[in-house]
């Protein structure tokens, strides 16, 4: 890795996600999904050659992602797949308990592991109505373990309590630009410091009290990560949500 | 049998004020956009509209006035492009009614409706505030002694329209690349306009019947719709125009015959029987 | 029509059975009914151009039944149909009320319009087990016109009182070899008796008393009706039953 | 990515008796047969079978005294061959307990099984001694205030088991002509294994992704079984060999051996590996 440029953020968190991924794993992520699309495809060029990519176009396991810039529900994903599995099956294997890890977002979390996705203050009234939680109200109580991914860590992100439940369930880790979270004992626990933050910063943007059983680093990327990365996602399409 | 083909604008006539309307295609991908800016010329309102993912569509009928509710799982455009800012803020100024769903408690609900059940089962929906603020959604008892069960009501849309690259003058359709939630919204919905790239031979079509994704005796209008995903894309013919997008997405709700009106002769194109 | 011949209870029944259908009724028939499918074909071809052939293998207004000889679920009715319409959305689409017409067997009749395709005897302990009614417990109460044919008209199939109720619901017409009935006020009454049998005939042959307004035939097939026969069924699969 | 290719009497071994199974096709057309006739010879025992409509091989599973219950809408070969009498002594002498469903209801089944609910709405079961003998039926009210409505019970096999005209080593399987409810029994069951008139290579595949019915992730064994329908038909390979049939409907079930033996070399080929 060219030390002058040091890591960067987006390349850690992708990384990141992708070492949470077994091989064998079943791997679904959505739409506006860049950042997990790179990573499900780095997990399984580096050390899970048979996960499962599952996403929206329901191209299985593609075998490019360079394609779709504006999207991670382009064609491309079908197209270079190895099998059409439709999203609403991909739903149904969640549902029947057959999904290993779904990739979401979300725009609130608290510290008792709940999602909001939909609304900023009143349901019926919202001061803001937020794009919606897509797959998640479904997909967190049913995949074995959910990973959600979020670029803008700051004191309205994670609060002491969401406005409103979209969904809670088996909510895993939560992978931002400072940190990772992860959820256990119906708590999120600060689980890595990225080495490009610090305990500092993530307590100053979070809204709650931090809790940690010691204080870790997010690992690196590898230079054989990194040179990976630029194999898969030329574009760099990672970068985009930063 | 005789041909379904209609011109836009009387396809567009079968569309009633108040109906509940559900869209083909995923974000932006394959939406029918031709049809939607078609709608919105013709001032229809108080659609209900029904989608798993939206984005431009539904965001252009907001900033048009033509909705009264939205169900779906997801509204925005993607990363790049950002919120469907007309959605929102027809949502937050209490214009239009944002129904929350999973984009899997809609395939649900269409699903429900395509089977004439009155609704149906949800396993993964197991909590959260949906459950209590939502008239759609009911936990029940399984009756065969298990855990209780989250079900979800039905939703038949009036009317379902799809873009396809293929269709044969009596409605048979074929669509390239992913298929989204289109062959379900057609089965789920009392009517079915499709829209497509390409208006085929009945014979090209009897080639291959076992590609057809929607077939014609479910479909009421079939309308030759060139770049009618357009500024959204459709696999094998064209990418979503990013500017146009931009575009649009710059303009305020007042604004929006402007941009109504710039695709109007592309959208339109010749009568039927003339060129195009 | 050849006069030395005469006509052929078979051709007789499956002309009934095309009269039946209207242009544009979506219809459905099922397994070893060949009879339907000729039926089908025949009304498609005389009066009801834009009739909608549905069927098991998904075929939807096949160009030709000519091949499958043991089969009315062979796959030439997909493979030279227009479109690919599965089975089970056949039967959702009767769920919602799509389905005009469904062609369905049965073993037992009774004079309420019960239908038994299921057992004799007692349900847990059959003395015979019946082949088991296919799609007729949700398509008679759902098609709007269920259509019942049946080339074995005698006492055990027409009785007062069926053993086992396998559905019940919009049934409308019976076609036999005899006669066809027609279900109407709650009751099964003799619509009309073939010219090749008599009033007779069918009365001795059906376990309950024979209502009926008046006493009329059964038409005749035409010479056109007959000619068309021969080409679209030119292997006779129409008379397998008889 | 590992292949999952196994020989015929391998792949039956993950078959264990009391198993619920299901096998696709439809009465003769694409029954694994291959595979029903190595279970049989296995002598594997107390098997749930589910199906839509079968013909030949649940009768030959009767015969051979490996079936404990039949979920069924429908057990007959087709006109011409007359019934499925094995089945049928079977269930009339109290050995099978043939179990009435509507096909439909067995679809319905399957499709909670696939989506993890415990039940299935279905709208059209609404008269008749089946909602009173059958325990796997049930009249709920709809919590939305409409009519009751008769729910299925789930019914999740152990197994799937479909013969497609090709597939590669991975899993990944393609049906030509009429699927049936081969891709829904693949998605209800906990296992599926896909025997295949071909062998082909990932690539040929990955030219058409979209045609694949089956993805390989979902399946445990893949079976090279040329002829592995016979006596049934497969669509662009062969027809149903007729006479091969009637041979079988003449013989009493303590003859059943003399058949399976006639099919063993047929069916087992050489092994993995080696010629067939």
């Amino acid at each position: 890795m060219n030390k002058s440029i040091g890591p960067r953020v987006c390349d850690i968190m992708v990384c990141a996600m992708a070492r949470l991924l077994q091989d064998e794993d079943r791997v679904f992520h959505g739409v506006s999904s860049q950042m997990p699309m790179v990573a499900m495809a780095l997990a399984r060029h580096i050390h899970a050659p048979n996960l499962v990519h599952l996403n929206i176009p329901g191209g299985v396991n593609p075998a490019s992602i360079k394609k779709p810039s504006y999207s991670s529900a382009g064609s491309e994903l079908l197209a270079t797949g190895e099998a059409y599995f439709p999203l609403e099956y991909v739903f149904d294997l969640s549902m029947r308990g057959g999904l290993d890890v779904a990739f979401l977002g979300g725009v609130q979390f608290d510290v008792a592991g709940n999602v909001n996705a939909s609304v900023i203050g009143d349901y019926h009234k919202p001061k803001v109505r937020l794009p919606g939680g897509a797959g998640s109200a479904v997909l967190i109580p049913t995949a074995k373990r959910a990973i959600i991914w979020r670029t803008k860590h700051d004191k309205r992100t994670f609060v002491e309590k969401v406005d409103f439940v979209t969904t809670r369930g088996n909510l895993w880790k939560i992978v931002t630009n400072l940190c990772v979270f992860e959820f256990k004992n119906g708590s999120l626990y600060l689980d890595s410091i990225h080495p490009t933050s610090s305990l500092e910063e993530v307590a100053a943007n979070t809204g709650f009290q931090l809790r940690y059983d010691e204080i870790r680093y997010t690992p690196l990327p590898t230079e054989r990560e990194i040179s990976m990365l630029r194999q898969i996602d030329p574009f760099d399409y990672r970068a985009k949500e930063m | 049998m005789s041909s379904k083909i209609m011109s836009l604008e009387e396809a567009a006539g079968l569309v009633r004020d108040g109906d509940r309307i559900s869209f083909g295609g995923n974000v932006l991908h394959r939406a029918p956009m031709a049809m939607v800016r078609e709608i919105a010329r013709q001032r229809r309102r108080n659609l209900r509209i029904i989608k798993t993912a939206g984005a431009h569509d539904i965001d252009l009928l907001c900033a048009a006035g033509s909705v009264a509710s939205v169900d779906a799982g997801f509204v925005s455009y993607e990363t790049e492009f950002g919120l469907a800012m007309h959605y929102r803020k027809a949502v937050e100024g209490g214009q239009v009614i944002g129904n929350e769903h999973a984009c899997y408690t809609v395939i649900c609900s269409l699903r429900a409706a395509a089977s004439g059940a009155p609704f149906m089962p949800v396993a993964g929906l197991k909590a959260g505030d949906l459950l209590q603020v939502a008239d759609y959604f009911r936990v029940i008892q399984d009756p065969f002694g298990g855990e209780p069960v989250t079900v979800v009501k039905a939703i038949v849309p009036d009317i379902a329209v799809v873009h396809v690259q293929e269709a044969d003058d009596l409605g048979n359709a074929v669509i390239h690349g992913p298929k989204f939630e289109d062959a379900l919204i057609s089965r789920a919905a009392s009517k079915v306009i499709v829209t497509a790239e390409k208006i085929v031979p009945r014979s090209k079509i009897r080639m291959r019947p076992d590609q057809v994704d929607i077939p014609g005796f479910l479909v009421s209008a079939v309308v030759h719709a060139p770049r009618g995903a357009a500024p959204c894309s459709v696999e094998k013919a064209y990418d979503a125009d990013t500017k146009a997008i931009e575009r649009f997405k710059k303009l305020k709700a007042e604004e929006i015959d402007i941009y109504l009106n710039e695709y109007e002769m592309k959208d339109r194109g010749f009568k039927v029987g003339g060129l195009r």
